[in-house]
């Protein structure tokens, strides 16, 4: 059984570890800033969650357990708000994503004021 | 494996360093010193020096952020430029390059390096540190006062003293910003009809019920304007 | 296999701190530093079991909580340019 | 610019929580990392984090700018008092083992009463701070 939980509890770091590399490659690699929170989202999710649970495996049934239970929730918890919160105002600000030319805008997904290059385009037609 | 990460923070908190000297940007600058204040906490962590680390997760990640942005909302994000600065030195008379202040701080960061050849090395049991009180705190600690963290017991009971001075300071450091900003804000309003701000009203309003109703007329606000509908 | 985290950990933060000294907008550098801030409490919860103390993990319950007022800080200070006011319209604007 | 709701609906869950662990950091002090100055600074942030999305005013009515202020200076009076007191129980001054029958009770009594004093203390400096200069940024606006 010990043997078994630390075989998960490997499998479950070394995937961790991998997502988390891998996600720091992309902040670097991608071209502008909402596909770096794409990235950032994956080591805050998948990194962090698979390293913190294959920590909880090695601490057993004990506080120490709780607690990375607790640091896991709170980063599930706080890191989509920042990151909602950062590009709500990146756009605020007026940087654009990649908008492909013929993408529909849904109404619940714009922010007010703001001019959408889809609508540019359009209205110039 | 210690040696690495130890090697690697410090790489990263050197680089940081530069980057926060290097970027022009003061809000770079600022989000640069957050990652400096993660860093250190980082190390401090690798040290065993958990509570000290505990300070700067609270101060640098928490507070110093805040109060930094507050500090640019007061002055603004811009800085001179370095050429700027020789030119308004060299208006002066004698053209001066940046080289001496360069030289004087390699020399003497040169002779503090020279000087760390001769302390004893990190977490060396012979280091005079560890020669006189620290063995009898750490001894007696247990059953003088009774308390499982030493460095509480350090800090609060054998330290008192001390501490009580630096809660001083802390108390002192309020009250210094209290007098900066209130004495800025007195000089506006004698220029000023109305304050415009209802929220620095409420400060004053605030001010008055600590301390009565005694107040310099120069630092209360006009009449507030009836209730203002916002909060809810 | 703790190493090997913190080793990837470390790395991690070296690539979101070169994005933070690139960072071409400010936004970037926002990202970069929240990401610092997440592989900060990573790497203190994994040193904690690689020496074997994880008492350590207070600290990094402190960070996860702790990160986020930093980021809402400065986005709350680009969007309005001072850190006063409520974040929507009906407040004071 | 739209009300944000997301971000209003994840403060008001977080800063009770930032609230709670400040308290947890006093108390736990003697056991694991931490103490007064930890936890008044984390206090201060959990009213700063209110502060920055719900605007100062609405800050002020919670925690009002006043009780910072009584704060600061209170907490320096109770540490200072703690000191008188154990002068006039018979002691030295801050010698907290005569605070209580037993050595190690006093001295419990006060640490607890001197590490409150700084997490008051700290914690309404750090707000005063924050009150100060948001509403010297909204002059400027």
């Amino acid at each position: 059984m010990g043997l078994f939980l630390d075989i998960v509890s490997w499998v479950l770091l070394l995937s961790g570890s991998f997502f988390a590399v891998v996600g720091a490659l992309g902040v670097i690699r991608m071209p502008d800033l909402f596909t770096r929170l794409h990235a950032a989202g994956v080591t805050d999710t998948m990194g962090a969650g698979l390293i913190l649970v294959g920590l909880m495996f090695q601490g057993g049934m004990s506080l120490v357990t709780v607690k990375l239970f607790m640091v896991l929730g709170f980063l599930w918890f706080s890191s989509p708000v920042s990151t909602y919160a950062l590009s709500r105002a990146t756009l605020a600000s007026g940087q654009e994503p990649f908008w492909s030319e013929d993408m529909e805008i849904p109404d619940t997904a714009r922010i007010p004021g703001m001019v959408y290059p889809v609508d540019a385009t359009a209205e110039g037609d | 494996m210690e040696l690495f990460i130890n090697f690697t923070l410090l790489a990263l908190l050197a680089v940081t360093a530069l980057g926060v000297l290097h970027v022009t940007n003061l809000f770079a600058a600022v989000m640069l010193a957050g990652i400096y204040s993660f860093l250190s906490a980082g190390l401090f962590t690798v040290m065993d020096a958990v509570d000290v680390a505990f300070t700067e997760a609270a101060v640098g990640a928490g507070i110093s952020t805040v109060l930094m942005l507050a500090t640019l909302a007061l002055v603004g994000s811009k800085v001179t430029t370095p050429e700027f600065r020789i030119e308004s030195i060299s208006v002066k008379g004698r053209s001066r390059r940046p080289l001496l202040p360069i030289v004087v701080v390699v020399f003497t960061g040169g002779i503090l390096a020279y000087g760390t050849l001769d302390m004893p090395g990190y977490g060396d049991p012979d280091n005079p540190v560890h020669q006189h009180v620290a063995p009898h705190y750490l001894e007696e600690s247990g059953h003088e006062i009774g308390i499982p963290n030493v460095v509480t017991s350090v800090l609060a009971s054998y330290r008192g003293y001390d501490t009580m001075g630096e809660t001083t300071v802390v108390f002192t450091a309020a009250v210094g910003v209290m007098i900066l900003l209130s004495a800025l804000r007195r000089r506006d309003s004698y220029g000023e009809e109305a304050w415009g701000d209802e929220v620095i009203d409420d400060m004053d309003v605030g001010f008055k019920d600590a301390f009565g109703e005694t107040m310099d007329p120069g630092l209360a606000g006009p009449e507030r304007e009836g209730p203002e509908g916002g909060g809810g | 296999m703790f190493i090997v985290a913190t080793i990837a950990v470390v790395v991690a933060m070296t690539f979101a701190m070169v994005r933070a000294l690139l960072g071409p907008t400010v936004y970037d550098r926002v990202l970069a530093v929240n990401m610092f801030g997440t592989k900060t409490v990573l790497l203190i919860a994994v040193l904690g079991f690689l020496t074997g103390r994880p008492d350590f993990l207070d600290l990094a319950l402190l960070y996860a909580l702790i990160n986020f007022i930093g980021t809402l800080a400065v986005l709350k200070f680009f969007e309005y340019g001072d850190l006063g006011r409520r974040v929507d319209s009906e407040g004071e604007a | 610019m739209s009300d944000q709701v997301i971000l209003r609906v994840a403060v008001k869950i977080i800063v009770p929580m930032i609230l709670l662990y400040a308290l947890y950091v006093q108390f736990h002090g003697d056991f694991g990392p931490g103490g007064g100055f930890q936890a008044g600074v984390i206090f201060a942030a959990g009213i700063i984090l209110y502060g920055l999305v719900f605007g100062l005013r609405r800050a002020q009515k919670v925690f009002p700018t006043w009780v910072a202020r009584l704060m600061a200076a209170s907490g320096v009076l109770l540490y200072a008092g703690v000191g008188i007191a154990s002068l006039l129980l018979g002691g030295r001054y801050l010698d907290y083992s005569v605070l209580a029958h037993d050595p190690h009770h006093g001295q419990h009594y006060g640490i607890l009463l001197v590490e409150l004093g700084v997490m008051i203390t700290v914690c309404g400096v750090m707000i005063t701070i924050f009150y100060f200069f948001a509403a010297r940024g909204r002059e400027t606006l």
